[in-house]
């Protein structure tokens, strides 16, 4: 088996370079073509989008609210304009169809931090050093959205790294760095992908969103899995894979549903095998309907 | 939800579920706690940083503020920024300091147009009714239209002009022939736009704007200003006074309500003009 | 040069008279201090004992207290020369 | 008050036992000999300065130490201003201070020669001074050779200078020598001629010799203000918190206040009228109907001590004289008056009805008949103050004397509280422009250059041959740039103004006129201000308090100051560049060989020598100069020139005004001496008292016991009083420039802002000039608050933000904006019409259409 510390070696090898990292480039492309648009006001005087991540005004004729903000902001009792309903139900709409957690992987410009932190963790070969729930990031959502209830103010946005990186980046950072810093060392020595699969009550909110979400990544071959172990490491939500890589025996369909897979396609970089594709969640249907999985799955995936 | 383990959930029973949960929802709570503690220092405002106009009370402003920034794309003068992390201003808040950019007080109001969330009050229409603060002849003795000299900045820069801040003029006692030329600010006037501050000539401001509930005393419940109550009524609020009569020697006049005792000047006639122009040749020496 | 200052506690209710007698002094200048019963008081003088003299005197205008030298110049400083305006 | 050491001592022995006692002395003197020597506490020295900016007056105290200017307060022992300032003052100090001060001669050059396309690059004083010398020469020999058997009243002259009510007194004074006398040229013109022509020449008129009767006390003795045409609460700041005072204070006191926009001084006035523009002649003269119809004129007055008068009417524009407007006038610049009985001029004003009046200013006749009764009334006591409203006016020598009138004919003159009263711009448009000499018609002591024994009285007094003066009136202020564009004047020399950022029409005559390589430009300027920039040769300046000085305000009070602190780098003071130019010339080469073979003892001198090397402006030495209380101060020019040049200048002009057979008396100064001991004084000095009131008995020395009054400037000492009609503006808005446009100044800046823009506080209270306009003339065009709108007119265009709730409030159609922003320049717009008599531009009334960008 090839080295643990090169992810997808073995795909490199027998797919190239490009095609074992397909997916990860395209990410940080929509990740910093989206900084980029908001920057472009601000540095060079071409106003596409105005605003940030918690609400943008696109083209002065499109607006985009986060909910998870908005949430709050309602929650301690504010009426919220027009604009900025329409804003969310577009953004919730968007996220429905291909998936809550792609914000993490697609959008979040965190995820490069806590992405290299991840990846520096392989590389130095640091073990993990304390445990933490996966599923504190819902009691975090909790806490985020009972601070506005009985506060009556947006407490978390004092602390959020995530909205902070982002509008930081477009509006000016401050001390908002320390607090990145924090999170790509907690990351890198305390709790592997801690922030992003452990704490954040950010992706815990588009998890829930994602829930019933259409675009999936499925492990269509799942039969020429040769264990090598590579989608796991790499995965930031390793604990989606296994119930649905080693679930054929157990009538799981092909589709990997748990919400917390973020459809970053990481997996389907590093498989040498080719297991997974972007598909959609009625993949699962198909294979419940014809019972022939292999075929069928492929006429519906995604093809970068 | 599926995701409570890194696939040693297997292993876990009930016991370990529980206590685990638990140490989570304990550690999450404390953490809350302390959130909420440093939330409101965070979020105390300081004096000198202005919110923008419509912006609601800073209380539920913090509430309505979803951080977004677009107010602060849609100022055409740049003036506002965002709260940063280690600001004294709670981060991601638009705010401007108007010694150094004030509030130019646009017609259209941009900034409240561009809040998506009532943040800043849709319900500002007139720029003149914003109220972003209060401005405050902060110091009388090194204010030099107190001293008498003539600056009067503030009162000229000012945008609700002879309104928000008013010029009262007083006799210079010290010098003795010279007039001092007051700034004297009205709050229901101004809208701490903060252009009288920026303007001020002094090294540190005379006139600052602060937050309205710092800068306005309050007057005691019970007590009325007669002169205005009298005013608002349009009549006396009690019996209209009698008619007086005097004792008075002759060319001698009482006026109740205005001068008080009025003595005619001897022999000299008020205008119009007297139409025999003798009476103006046999002026002449009076200044000698 | 020759000059110092005395405080001359005098009773209040006479202290208008004890100034117009210390004034008829050569040298000395009241300064003010009547309507505390506290003359001010500045002599001006050739040596040391012709001032330390006219001190011994006040004593005996009626009507003063005490008197306390607090302050005491000498110097051969052309005394005319300007210092301001 | 002086104090010696032995008071000094007392004092501090009084304080000591006064301490000890707890007991407060109030007239004890410690604070500031307490170190000693001069300086107080902080180690400042402190001495008195004459403010560097309006005709005010106010006198400051500025604090020095360590060779910096680091402090100031107003100079609570000055009468004018009692320790006050207004905001320009406060910021004195910084005005030397400005980051980009020129320090070095820089002259056009390419390829290491002088080139008139070239670019500026520093030179030496000697390769600057030589330059400029060759460049005078060559045409001083043009003239020469023209002028050759000519008569002195013919003689014409290619060489020029143009300076300033902002030059100190001798700096003016040896400006008109060097050019009258000694270049024989009277082609030298102040910049006083856009701000203060128009009075001097109703003065003249009227009473036969310059400047107000009355003095600043009328502020605190009149029962009644006028303002035609002057915004005093923000030009003359301090004098206008005077007259508030007096307004507060006295009882039944009245503030009238006739303007063409409203401005701060309507704040005060309970008679404000928004006439329009030019229609001023109009309501003036309805005044002086109402007067006689009225019968209240004081007969007595007016059979004693007035002649009437009227002046030729349609005199054109003062335009060029192909334009179409001066073919057209009958009498152009014709102002020679004619005698009228009283029963003609009750006749030229009787058309002036107050409907008239009314229907030509837009002021309603209830206003106007308030306005009048005022005049009329005997028992009111009347001021009226003006500035640049009634003086840049087409008609401003005529609306002057309008004013005069009414108070002639009531008697109102000449008596506290009773006051015609033009107030100055300049700090010493009075000392300096009027007094000494610098306009292009005049000599020292309001002698004229046209009249021969005044040329011979002069001539005397200077010992020049007989007719060296030149008797040909030069070019004033506004010809000079024509004159410059039509190559007729080739040298130009300007001196502490501003002229390419003031003078009107800029893109047709000033720039064309400049940059006409037939011609030589210097500049002499602290700053690298508009006029720098469009100059030849720039000269660093030494300003204001760099340099011993002084003015004289508008009350006629003179004031001097010492030199405070060095002018930075090779910077040097007026007076030391006009003084030391003169070393570069042979008589040979300014004067003609048959005048100086009439004095042949100044051949192969320089005219250096004989100018101001003359036994009389050298005749003080080198002396120390000190304050009362011994600190020692520089004096550059003396250290220099070896003799004290300002006492010289100074005493030598004293001879104009003081001597025993002076042509024109109620002119005399006091000793060089004196002045530097008082807060300034008032001529005439007459055996070293100084003079209130002028022409009325018991005040002014110059009338006899049982005169009463006389108006001794006048052969029979009666004051003309001259009947004018209404007469239009030359350029009214029309259908295309459908806009009045006013230029003016606001109190935080002076003039061109090349100094006060040099203060940050200052610029940032007030950054960018703005164009104030009506709300619904703003709407129609679709203009907001803030929004920049291009100004435009026939001569030229700029940009600039508008404004329609500011402190200016013109009426539907009329525009004011402001000229001291050198980034947007006014003078672009203006029209160069001037009034004919005074030759004074009228910057008030042009036409302008203003569009949205």
């Amino acid at each position: 088996m090839a080295d643990k510390s090169v992810a997808g070696a073995d795909a490199i090898a027998t797919k190239g370079w490009w095609k074992a990292h397909q997916w990860l480039i395209l990410r940080r492309v929509s990740q910093l073509s989206i900084l980029a648009l908001f920057l472009l006001g601000p540095l060079a005087g071409v106003w596409i989008v105005k605003g940030n991540l918690a609400a943008s005004m696109t083209l002065d004729l499109l607006p985009l609210t986060d909910p998870h903000v908005l949430l709050q902001s309602v929650l301690s009792g504010v009426v919220p304009e027009l604009s900025a309903i329409a804003g969310v139900v577009i953004v919730i709409v968007f996220y429905l169809l291909v998936g809550g957690r792609v914000y993490c992987s697609w959008v979040c410009p965190v995820n490069m931090v806590t992405d290299t932190a991840a990846w520096l963790r392989r590389k130095l070969g640091i073990k993990a050093a304390s445990q933490m729930a996966r599923s504190t990031r819902y009691w975090m959502l909790g806490l985020t959205l009972v601070l506005p209830l009985v506060t009556g103010s947006l407490v978390w946005e004092l602390f959020n790294p995530v909205s902070m990186l982002f509008r930081g980046i477009v509006f000016g950072m401050g001390m908002a760095w320390l607090l990145i810093v924090g999170v790509f060392l907690f990351d890198l020595f305390i709790v592997k992908n801690g922030w992003c699969g452990r704490l954040c009550p950010v992706g815990a909110f588009y998890s829930l969103l994602g829930t019933g979400s259409a675009i999936r990544i499925v492990a269509a071959d799942r039969e020429r899995c040769n264990d090598c172990m590579d989608c796991f490491v790499v995965c930031p939500e390793k604990q989606v894979i296994r119930p649905t890589l080693k679930g054929a025996d157990k009538g799981v369909g092909p589709v990997i549903l748990a919400a917390n897979c973020t459809n970053c396609g990481r997996c389907i970089d590093v498989c040498a095998k080719d297991v997974f594709q972007f598909g959609t969640r009625f993949n699962n249907l198909m294979v419940n309907a014809s019972g022939n999985p292999a075929d069928d799955g492929k006429q519906h995936t995604v093809q970068p | 939800m599926s995701d409570s383990g890194d696939g040693k959930g297997k292993g876990v029973n009930r016991r370990q579920f529980l206590s685990q949960t638990l140490k989570t929802a304990c550690g999450v709570g404390l953490m809350g706690m302390g959130l909420g503690f440093y939330a409101k220092q965070a979020e105390s405002l300081p004096a000198m940083a202005i919110r923008p106009p419509g912006a609601l009370p800073e209380k539920d402003f913090l509430g309505a503020c979803i951080r977004c920034g677009l107010c602060v794309r849609d100022c055409p003068y740049d003036i506002l920024s965002l709260g940063q992390l280690g600001d004294t201003v709670a981060t991601g808040t638009p705010y401007f300091y108007a010694r150094t950019d004030p509030c130019e007080m646009c017609e259209d109001i941009p900034c409240v147009v561009a809040c998506p969330t009532n943040a800043l009050d849709h319900g500002l229409t007139n720029i003149n009714d914003a109220r972003m603060g209060l401005a405050v002849l902060v110091d009388q003795e090194t204010c030099i239209a107190f001293q008498g000299l003539r600056c009067e900045v503030c009162f000229n820069v000012c945008p609700i002009r002879g309104k928000a801040i008013s010029l009262e003029y007083e006799h210079n006692v010290r010098s003795g022939k010279h007039a001092r030329f007051l700034p004297i600010v009205h709050s229901d006037a101004c809208t701490g736009c903060g252009l009288c501050e920026k303007a001020c000539i002094l090294e540190e401001a005379a006139i600052k704007i602060f937050p309205t509930h710092l800068a306005k005393g309050e007057l005691g419940g019970h007590y009325r200003l007669g002169w205005k109550e009298k005013e608002k009524a349009g009549k006396s609020l009690v019996t209209p006074d009698v008619e007086h009569r005097y004792n008075l020697p002759e060319g001698v006049r009482y006026d109740l309500q205005g001068k008080g005792l009025i003595v005619e000047p001897e022999g000299q006639q008020p205008m119009p003009l007297p139409s025999n122009p003798l009476d103006r040749l046999n002026r002449g020496l009076e200044n000698q | 040069m020759n000059i110092c200052s005395a405080i001359v506690h005098a009773r209040p209710e006479v202290a208008s008279v004890v100034q117009a007698h210390l004034e008829a002094f050569e040298g000395v200048e009241v300064h003010g201090g009547a309507d505390a019963g506290k003359l001010i008081v500045t002599l001006e003088g050739q040596g040391d004992d012709a001032l330390a003299d006219t001190m011994a005197k006040f004593n005996e205008v009626t009507g003063v207290i005490n008197t306390v030298m607090i302050y005491h110049y000498c110097g051969e400083e052309p005394a005319d020369k300007e210092v301001m305006k | 008050m002086k104090l010696t050491r032995r008071d000094f001592v007392k004092n501090n022995a009084a304080a000591a036992a006064a301490v000890a006692a707890g007991v407060t002395l109030p007239a004890i003197q410690v604070a500031h000999a307490a170190t000693g020597d001069g300086v107080d506490a902080d180690g400042i020295r402190w001495d008195k300065v004459a403010c560097r900016f309006c005709g005010t007056g106010c006198s400051v105290l500025v604090g020095t130490k360590g060779g910096k200017m680091v402090a100031s307060q107003g100079d609570p022992d000055a009468p004018v201003n009692k320790g006050l300032n207004c905001i320009k003052g406060y910021f004195l100090p910084k005005i030397l201070y400005g980051s980009d001060r020129l320090t070095q001669p820089l002259l056009r050059k390419k390829g290491g020669q002088f080139a008139k396309d070239g670019k500026f690059e520093p030179v030496s004083w000697d390769e600057a001074f030589d330059v400029m010398a060759e460049k005078w020469k060559v045409a001083l020999k043009k003239d020469m050779e023209k002028n050759a058997g000519q008569p002195v009243d013919k003689m014409i002259s290619s060489v020029g200078m143009f300076g300033s009510g902002q030059w100190t007194v001798w700096e003016g004074y040896a400006a008109s020598k060097l050019m009258k006398a000694g270049f024989r040229s009277n082609n030298l013109d102040p910049n006083a001629r856009h701000c203060m022509a128009s009075a001097v020449g109703a003065f003249i008129r009227a009473f036969g010799i310059d400047e107000p009767m009355g003095c600043y006390d009328d502020l605190e003795h009149a029962d009644a203000f006028v303002l035609w045409g002057a915004n005093m609460a923000e030009m003359h700041p301090i004098l206008w918190s005077r007259l508030t005072d007096t307004r507060l204070t006295r009882a039944d006191c009245e503030v009238h206040v006739l303007s063409t926009y409203e401005h701060r001084c309507f704040e005060l006035a309970d008679n404000g009228m928004v006439f329009h523009p030019q229609s001023d002649l109009a309501i003036a003269n309805y005044i002086a109907n109402y007067i006689i119809q009225n019968k209240a004129y004081n007969e007595e007055f007016i059979g004693k001590h007035v002649n009437f008068t009227k002046t030729p009417t349609d005199i054109g524009y003062g335009l060029r004289p192909e334009h179409p407007l001066e073919k057209a006038a009958k009498n152009a610049a014709k102002g020679k008056l004619s005698k009228i009985s009283f029963e003609e001029y009750a006749a030229s004003v009787a058309p002036y009805t107050v409907e008239k009046a009314s229907e030509l200013s837009g002021v309603p006749a209830k206003n106007l008949e308030r306005l009048a009764k005022l005049y009329a009334d005997p028992n009111k006591k009347v001021s009226s103050f003006w500035t640049m409203g009634m003086n840049q006016h087409t008609r401003g020598v005529w609306m002057n004397g309008l004013v005069y009138n009414i108070h002639l004919l009531m008697g109102k003159i000449s008596e506290p509280g009773n006051s015609p009263f033009s107030l100055t711009g300049q700090p010493s448009a009075c000392g300096t422009a009027r007094e000494v000499g610098t306009f292009c018609h005049r000599l020292p002591a309001d002698l004229v250059v046209a009249n021969p024994a005044h040329r011979k009285f002069s001539e005397q007094i200077w010992k020049l041959p007989e007719e060296t003066l030149n008797g040909k009136v030069g070019y004033h202020a506004v010809l000079m740039h024509r004159m410059l564009k039509d190559s007729k004047l080739n040298t130009f020399w300007v001196m502490c103004n501003n002229n390419m950022q003031a003078a009107a029409n800029l893109n047709e005559e000033s720039y064309p006129g400049w940059r006409n390589p037939a011609n030589f430009i210097t500049v002499s300027d602290p700053y690298p201000t508009v006029s720098a920039m469009a100059a030849d040769l720039i000269l660093p300046t030494a300003m204001w308090a760099e340099k011993e000085g002084a003015y004289g305000n508008a009350e006629r009070r003179t004031q001097f100051w010492r030199q405070q602190v060095k002018a930075p780098g090779d910077s040097r003071s007026d007076l030391w560049q006009l003084m030391e130019f003169a070393k570069r010339f042979q008589m040979e080469e300014v004067w003609p060989a048959e005048l100086l073979d009439k004095v042949p003892e100044y051949k192969g001198k320089t005219l250096f020598d004989v100018l101001y090397a003359n036994g009389q402006v050298d005749k003080f030495p080198l002396q120390e100069v000190k304050d009362s209380q011994g600190n020692v101060y520089d004096n550059d020019e003396m250290a220099h020139f070896g003799f004290y040049p300002q006492k010289g200048l100074f005493e030598e002009y004293r001879m104009f005004n003081s001597a025993d057979n002076i042509i024109k008396k109620g002119h005399e100064m006091a000793p060089f001496d004196d002045y530097h001991k008082a807060r300034g004084i008032r001529w005439p000095v007459v055996n070293g008292k100084e003079t209130l009131w002028r022409f009325r008995e018991g005040y002014d020395p110059h009338v006899a016991k049982g005169e009463g009054v006389k108006f001794y400037g006048k052969p029979d000492g009666r004051a003309n009083i001259i009947t004018a009609p209404f007469e239009p503006a030359a350029e009214s808005p029309d259908k295309e420039f459908d806009l009045w446009l006013c230029t003016g100044r606001v109190l935080e800046h002076w003039h061109s802002g090349s100094m006060t823009r040099r203060v940050p506080e200052l610029h940032r209270a007030v950054p960018d000039a703005v164009v104030f306009m009506h709300k619904n003339d703003a709407k129609k065009r679709r203009l907001r608050d803030g929004q920049m709108a291009k100004l435009q007119s026939r001569r030229g265009e700029l940009l600039a933000r508008v404004e329609t709730r500011g402190r200016n409030r013109p009426p539907e159609g009329l525009v004011f904006i402001p000229w001291f922003d050198a980034s947007r320049l006014v003078n672009k717009l203006t029209l160069d019409a001037t009034d004919p008599l005074s030759k004074e531009t009228d910057y008030k009334k042009c036409a302008v259409k203003i569009i949205k960008v």
